[in-house]
């Protein structure tokens, strides 16, 4: 029976963990098994859920955030037939041949709704709000800004950080109020990368009459006609497939990207008035010459540097 | 109020009321009946019931058991609400006054007239002036409480009985507090209220003011009423007698003082509290071995505040030297621990709040203050509990504590059994000085008794001894040589032999000369 | 900073005074008539989680306020029963409280929606929406107050009015009304009141509710206009702010106002790093600014700001007969 | 009404809180649709069931007994410190420092470094609230709660900007070297029979055990605790006695931060090897439910930590195998404290009447 364990923002954050527990949920219901589920609420929790998970003989254990690859670290030395699954983290495989990594490329997919955002804008200024300030997250920034200023090199970009810790990812209050600030500034689509605080900062933007972006799942439906669109990270399918190749887990690290299907933007009923044929035509060409490798969106995580903005 | 005079000859009657506090059986069936237009004392010893008795007519406490009629008419009385309803006032022993709030606020707290303050106001205003006229009672109706005297806060509680209309006025000890003169005014009130038809129910310790301001007089003991007399009937031998059901030998047996040298000498002692007010303004004074010295004076007076800078307690400036060794009044060396070291025993005034740990145990106690004394020590982390409690034993035995179990916690033993654990405690470290502060308050006449003949056998023993009493038979019968404060000052120093209670009066109100009375304080 | 970013941070101010505000009134009324409340967390917790189950079920905003101030009550006499009935420590009755609080709303609202202890997300009429007050938009482009009136003070929900509203009320009720006399003596000296014929035990339970009220519509305010739905532990420490609030404000109604308004202000400040950056010429660790609110607590607590005197019968059970 | 025994008042009283407790926290899953019972079953499985539950339930008593104690001194101190948590929190942060700081040789040399640190650094964050309730007369429960966030701020800070290792996302410091790494329970000789997995619970718990007799000790064989204990009953007749206010306030609230702190060695050093953010994990906060439990007596404290050892690991596991949330332990935790340190009253007035009752009974009967 496989395991999966939440990220702090906790399993309806609508977002990053919510995509999980689809994947989680697609699985069992294609293949009608069971798995195990635990949310975290503290950092010192981590390494009892694994263990206790591991005990218990949950195979493969499916963790998502970062935050869970060093707890891996340790647990996974004492569980050796134990395989577990970091999304978003890395544990180096050749010490832990136990241990599935699986990263994407969030910049590329942030490139996309990026240059959608800059042909949506009428201000000329459009705006990121990130949750915890760490690379990662700067990584869906320099994506979105880099496809911003390609569709229009003119474009001013404001970016903010909710925080430096996991309560980041679960402070709607900052997140409306960073996005109602962005908004004073000019900005009149504002992308969130930022978990459960992403939910204020749509709420903000739905209230003020402008536009915003999704992140992880398909945020499209939270507030239709103000969600642009959603920049699909697809940790549902992450957790699908770990979940459905079972104990018999391939651990070799895994990036998923465009090319891929392992990010993308959403495109449904609920946005469908807000994004023009030529929008979704410039994007969908970018989108073609990313996979084709003849476009190469910077990746914030190799130098620590964006070329388009500063943090 | 639907109140009519009817032709019922009494105001108020008690039938068969009793009350228990826990274990203690503070009221038992107590039969009482005031008659109307009366002044009714009652008096007993510390604990007999009196305050309890008069709380439950108030509806402050609700009786056990028993029956109370206003005007022949059965009342029940279950609250303050219903008293005052029938028409029964009370001013209460310790005030129960809002201190930060105006006098006019206090009067009419309870006794608004609708919703808004304004008009409750405006009426209050104008009826304290016209019973300002009536009898005397001024007080500023827009000052603070805080801001008055203990004598004009009294008539802020006459007043706001009064403002209710009570036909009933009970005081309870209203003279404690006030210096003679002002006890003298307030009985002109207390009269002027009486010949105006009202009742009045006067509790007091004071036998002299019995017989001069009633009419019938109760007698209580250990939560019995024991006798109802007419006053002039009586004599206040007789009183004491009822009181404390045996005759009373109220002096205490000495032999003339053989005052040594100086032990402790005091010199412009001065002590403000924590509002900056000056309370001690400047004492000096001088005891000798072998001598009692009794300082008399209403409470509050800076008696306290000398017990207070002498035992470390407070903050002092000024000079002190015990033994022609000077002790410092501020900063290190002025706490209660240096003082205890350089032999300085103190019994306080208020044994509960100060003198024991009520929570503590007997033996616990025994060591307070003295806890880091060497025959205390097992080593030198560890105190030798075993030793403190086979000490207990010693002298719960000398001084008949009972029940004699070390172990048992102070809170478990009566007020006389508790004090005599403290004065034990202090006596028995030989100091050279000893401050003893209302050593027999709330204490029964037997261990009074004891404790005088400690007091002395410590002096004959050629110690100094600092003696505060509000008790004035007390200090004109104990002490060596007498000083009077006023007002945080000495007024004068007396021999006990030379004096009498109408001159300690005079210095105790502020006045110096007795040929031209001067007053220093606005009296009452 | 400019002008725009200053009403800007204003604005944010007043949104984030509010809940502050009703928690700090509500503070008042409790110990002004001498209980104190440290379980306002707690109440605001408690109501902030039934407003929004309760506004997400009926799609009714004051459904939801309703329920609040219903849940908020609750608590309100569970410490009255135990700090006036049965004499209990008043430190100890609100701690546990806000314990209580911290655990059941998650509880209730995970087994309620199964959304992790969050309620549903609410919009439309199951939340209090912004009001434009009349002439915010006719007056908008007058200079300097224009701005002012448009952005920091039109515009709220309208439990930020009512809020603001309770300052004058209080005021006067405490001050001119006979309730208010007896419930500030009750505070000073419950034998005072005792005596006097009025009851202790009444006083202080009406005391209290009125607490119970206030916290219910800050909950509420939380849950239902601030944000779109109830988070776990949503109120993050609002209650002992507010109670930091009260001291510095000495009892106050209307310094209450002003010291919620500071720390509202610093609240506001947290959120934007940036501008405290702009205005301080340096890099300001986020964490301080997250503190400042506490830290100044703490200052005005030890009479760095001035001594504050609670009521003198604060935190003591009233006891006639042991 | 007579009062009650003393051994009545000292077991029963805490017993029928408990079980008013119990019976409430059944309610409340009654009310959820969950089943007392069920949970009950899940709980002492999960915490008492087998060695692996033990290991927890015996980690989690470990870090109680050291926040309870730190509650019980303070509280025979007549202080109400709500500041357990931060203090924990920043000892963690001196177990940290002293740990990366050296290569330590053995863990032996390492603990009792780390000890130090710990209750340097729990002691040095209470002296604050204590020096401003001694000298400024601000009151130590707010300052405590006030100083409890802001430690979180500051471990905020310093695990993300001064002891995380570059390149590393989460905050946290680095992990210690293995010369700072004590022994679990299944390290140690004896243990190991019963342990045969590794357990977080380690060596500390013998350290716990070892503060409980000498807090017990220091608190009524010494002159410091009869100080103390004089002081937090009166501070008026402290003062008669020359017991120096300010003084007992401070030396009370330092080993009651430092005991807090001290709880950092089993989880920082003893468990999760390297500092996290909340590395407390609410511990302070059920240290007040500890001591009040416990009666503020070292060996009720004991206890008490165990039961909530229990209490805490039994709750994880609901939240693990039922889909009770973990809440319920906070729920539990709660109505502890309110019965046993706000309504004891109401639980006492029960039970007199109760006595008052069985006696009457035997009256009549031997009448
Ligand atoms: N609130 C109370 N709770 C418990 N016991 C009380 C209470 N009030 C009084 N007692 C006890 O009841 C008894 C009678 O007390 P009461 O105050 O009526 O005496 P009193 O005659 O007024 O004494 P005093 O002359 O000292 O004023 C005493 O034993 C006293 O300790
Ligand atoms: N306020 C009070 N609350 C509770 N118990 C009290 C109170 N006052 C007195 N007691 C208890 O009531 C009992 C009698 O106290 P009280 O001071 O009246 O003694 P007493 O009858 O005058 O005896 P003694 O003559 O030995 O002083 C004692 O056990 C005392 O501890
Ligand atoms: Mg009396
Ligand atoms: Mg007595």
């Amino acid at each position: 029976e496989p395991a999966l364990i939440y990220d702090l923002g906790g399993k309806f954050d609508k977002s990053f963990n919510e995509a999980a527990f689809n994947g989680a949920e697609r699985w069992a219901q294609e293949t009608g098994g069971t798995y195990k589920e635990i949310e975290m609420q503290n950092e010192a929790q981590r390494e009892q859920a694994l263990r206790r998970l591991a005990e218990a003989g949950s195979n493969p254990i499916v963790t998502t955030g970062f935050g869970m690859s060093d707890p891996i670290a340790t647990v996974s030395k004492d569980f050796p037939d134990t395989k577990f699954v970091t999304i978003d983290g890395f544990v180096d495989p050749a010490a832990h041949p136990n241990v599935l990594s699986i990263g994407f490329a969030e910049h590329e997919g942030s490139y996309l709704v990026g240059m959608m955002a800059a042909l949506a804008s009428k201000t000329g200024t459009v705006s990121f709000v990130g949750g915890m300030d760490i690379p990662l997250i700067r990584n869906f920034a320099c994506g979105y800004a880099q496809g911003a200023k390609a569709a229009n090199p003119d474009i001013n970009f404001i970016s903010n950080m909710t925080g430096t810790t996991p309560a980041a990812w679960n402070d709607p209050v900052k997140g409306s109020e960073l996005a109602k600030a962005q908004k004073a500034q000019g900005s009149d689509v504002i992308f969130a990368a930022a978990g459960g605080t992403g939910l204020g900062v749509l709420q903000a933007a739905a209230d003020e009459g402008i536009l915003s972006i999704g992140v992880d799942s398909n945020q499209n439906h939270l507030h239709p006609g103000s969600v642009l669109t959603s920049m699909l990270k697809r940790v549902d399918v992450a957790v699908y497939n770990s979940m459905k190749q079972g104990e018999a887990l391939d651990t070799t690290p895994q990036a998923l990207n465009l090319a891929s299907d392992g990010v993308g933007y959403a495109m449904d009923e609920h946005n469908a008035a807000l994004v023009t044929p030529e929008m979704q035509a410039a994007v969908d060409a970018a989108a073609e010459k990313i996979k084709s490798g003849e476009l190469v969106v910077h990746d914030y995580r190799t130098d620590d540097t964006c070329p388009v903005a500063t943090f | 109020m639907g109140r009519q005079a009817t032709a019922a000859p009494f105001a108020i009657e008690l039938k068969g009321i009793s009350k228990a506090f826990g274990p203690v059986q503070a009221n038992k069936d107590i039969n009482i009946a005031v008659p109307k237009g009366t002044i009714h004392g009652i008096i007993g010893e510390n604990g007999a019931g009196k305050s309890t008795l008069m709380s439950i007519l108030y509806g402050f406490y609700k009786a056990d058991s028993g029956q109370i009629l206003v005007g022949g008419q059965p009342t029940p009385i279950p609250d303050s609400q219903s008293a005052i309803r029938a028409g029964i006032g009370m001013v209460f022993q310790h005030f129960k006054l809002v201190q930060n709030f105006t006098v006019l606020e206090n009067i009419v707290l309870g006794a608004e007239e609708g919703a808004l303050l304004n008009t409750s106001l405006g009426k209050a205003r104008q009826v304290l002036k016209d019973l300002a006229q009536e009898y005397g009672l001024n007080v500023d109706p827009d000052a603070l409480i805080e801001d008055l005297s203990v004598g004009h806060q009294q008539r802020v509680e006459i007043l706001k009985a009064l403002y209710r209309q009570a036909d009933i006025l009970i005081l309870d000890e209203p003279t404690g507090v006030l210096t003679p003169d002002e006890a003298d005014h307030l009985f002109r009130i207390l009269r002027g209220l009486k010949d105006q038809g009202k009742t009045i129910i006067l509790i007091t310790h004071k036998l002299r003011e019995i017989m001069e301001a009633t009419d019938n007089v109760s007698v209580m003991r250990r939560g019995t009423m024991v006798a109802t007399v007419k006053t002039r009937d009586t004599s206040p031998e007789q009183l004491a007698e009822l009181m404390v059901g045996r005759k009373v030998l109220l002096e205490v047996e000495k032999t003339p003082p053989a005052p040594g040298k100086v032990v402790l000498s005091v010199q412009d002692l001065r002590v403000r509290d924590e509002h900056g007010v000056e309370r001690l303004k400047g004492v000096s004074l001088d005891i000798r071995a072998g001598e009692i010295l009794g300082i008399a004076g209403v409470a509050g007076n800076g008696q306290s505040e000398l017990l207070a800078a002498l035992g470390g307690m407070t903050k002092a400036s000024g000079t002190i030297t015990l033994n022609g060794v000077p002790l410092p009044l501020s900063g290190p060396g002025s706490d209660g621990q240096s003082r205890r070291e350089a032999g300085i025993a103190h019994v306080p005034e208020d044994r509960h709040h100060h003198g024991l740990i009520l929570d503590f145990a007997a033996w616990e106690n025994v060591a307070f203050g003295y806890h880091n004394d060497p025959k205390y020590q097992k080593s030198a982390l560890f105190m030798d509990n075993d030793a403190l409690r086979a000490d207990t034993e010693k002298k719960m035995a000398t001084y008949d504590v009972r029940p004699p179990i070390p172990t048992l916690e102070a809170k478990n033993f009566s007020g006389g059994n508790q004090q005599k654990i403290v004065v034990a405690r202090e006596v028995e470290q030989n100091p050279d000085l000893l401050l003893i502060g209302q050593p027999t308050r709330g204490v029964d006449i037997g261990a009074i008794e004891f404790i005088h003949k400690q007091i002395v056998a410590l002096r004959d023993a050629g110690k100094a001894i600092l003696l505060v009493s509000v008790e004035l038979d007390e200090i004109m019968s104990l002490s060596d040589r007498i000083a009077v404060m006023f007002d945080g000052q000495i007024m004068g120093m007396r021999d006990p032999a030379s004096t009498d209670e109408r001159e300690l009066g005079m210095l105790m109100a502020g006045m110096t000369g007795t040929s031209d009375a001067k007053l220093k304080k606005e009296a009452y | 900073m400019d002008y725009a970013t200053l009403l800007q941070v204003l604005d944010t101010t007043v949104r984030l005074a509010t809940p502050l505000l009703l928690a700090c009134l509500a503070g008042l009324y409790s110990e002004r008539a001498g209980i104190f409340d440290i379980g306002l967390e707690g109440k605001m917790l408690s109501a902030a989680m039934s407003a929004g189950a309760v506004a997400a079920l009926t799609g009714s905003a004051w459904a939801g306020l309703l329920a609040g101030i219903g849940a908020s009550m609750l608590f309100a006499a569970l410490h009255g029963l135990a700090a006036i009935t049965f004499r209990g420590n008043q430190l100890i009755s609100g701690v546990a409280l806000n314990f209580l609080a911290s655990g059941l709303t998650v509880l209730i609202a995970q087994a309620m929606f199964k959304q992790g202890g969050r309620t549903p997300p609410l919009s439309g009429d199951a939340r209090f929406n912004p009001v434009t007050l009349p002439g915010a938009e006719a007056l908008r482009d007058v200079p300097l107050i224009g701005p002012l009136y448009y952005e920091v003070i039109s515009g709220h929900s309208v439990l930020v009015y009512i809020a603001f509203l309770i300052v004058p009320f209080t005021w006067w009720v405490l001050f001119r009304t006979r309730f208010g006399l007896r419930l500030r003596a009750v505070g000073e000296n419950p034998a005072a009141v005792d005596t006097a014929g009025v009851s202790v035990i009444g006083l202080r339970f009406a005391a209290v509710a009125i607490t119970g009220i206030l916290c219910g519509v800050a909950g509420a305010y939380m849950a239902t206009a601030l944000q779109a739905g109830f988070g776990r532990e949503m109120t993050a420490g609002r209650g002992y702010i507010a109670l930091a609030a009260l001291i510095f404000a000495k009892w106050r109604p209307v310094a209450a106002m002003w010291a919620c308004l500071l720390f509202g202000f610093f609240q506001a400040l947290a959120l934007r790093p940036d501008v405290v950056q702009s205005v301080v010429q340096m890099k300001v660790p986020v964490p301080l600014l997250d503190a400042l609110p506490y830290i100044l607590t703490v200052l005005v607590l030890a009479g760095f700001v001035g001594k504050a005197i609670p009521p003198r019968a604060g935190g003591q059970p009233y006891v006639k007969e042991r | 009404m007579d009062r009650l025994p003393r051994w009545a008042d000292l077991t029963l009283v805490p017993l029928v809180s408990l079980l008013f407790a119990a019976v409430i926290s059944a309610l409340v899953l009654l009310s959820i649709g969950q089943s007392p019972t069920e949970a009950l079953k899940v709980m002492i499985d999960g915490a008492l069931g087998s060695p692996y539950g033990w290991g927890y339930t015996l980690y989690y008593a470990t870090s109680f007994i050291f926040t309870g104690l730190a509650v019980t001194v303070a509280f025979h101190a007549g202080l109400f410190n709500i500041g357990g948590e931060g203090q924990a929190q920043i000892g963690g942060l001196g177990v940290a420092l002293v740990c990366l700081s050296l290569p330590w040789p053995h863990w032996t040399v390492a603990l009792a470094a780390a000890t130090a640190g710990a209750a340097l650094f729990g002691a040095a964050w209470a002296a604050i609230p204590a020096y401003l309730q001694a000298k400024r007369g601000s009151h130590i429960v707010i300052t405590t709660i006030m100083f409890n966030y802001i430690a979180a701020a500051l471990m905020v800070y310093v695990l993300v900007d001064v002891l995380r290792p570059t390149g590393q996302m989460d905050p946290a410091s680095a992990r210690f070297p293995v010369g700072a790494q004590l022994p679990a329970l299944n390290d140690i000789p004896g243990f190991s029979l019963i342990f045969q997995r590794p357990v977080p619970a380690n060596i500390t718990l013998l350290i716990a055990l070892a503060m409980a007799v000498v807090v017990w000790a220091l608190l009524w064989r010494t002159r410091l605790g009869y100080q103390i204990r004089a002081f937090g009953k009166s501070e008026a007749a402290a003062k008669y006695a020359g017991i120096n206010p300010v003084r007992i306030t401070i030396i009370a609230m330092l080993i009651s931060g430092g005991l807090a702190g001290m709880m950092s060695i089993n989880n920082v050093m003893g468990e999760a090897e390297r500092l996290l953010q909340n590395s407390s994990e609410g511990a302070g906060f059920i240290g007040i439910a500890v001591a009040l439990m416990g009666r503020n007596h070292p060996f009720g404290v004991v206890l008490a930590a165990l039961l909530f050892g229990f209490l805490y690991q039994g709750g994880a596991e609901l939240g693990l195998w039922t889909s009770i949330p973990i809440e319920m332990r906070i729920v539990v935790q709660g109505l502890v404290i309110l019965f046993t340190g706000a309504l004891d009253m109401m639980v006492r007035m029960i039970l007199e009447r109760l006595f008052a009752l069985v006696r009457s009974a035997k009256a009549v009967r031997a009448a």
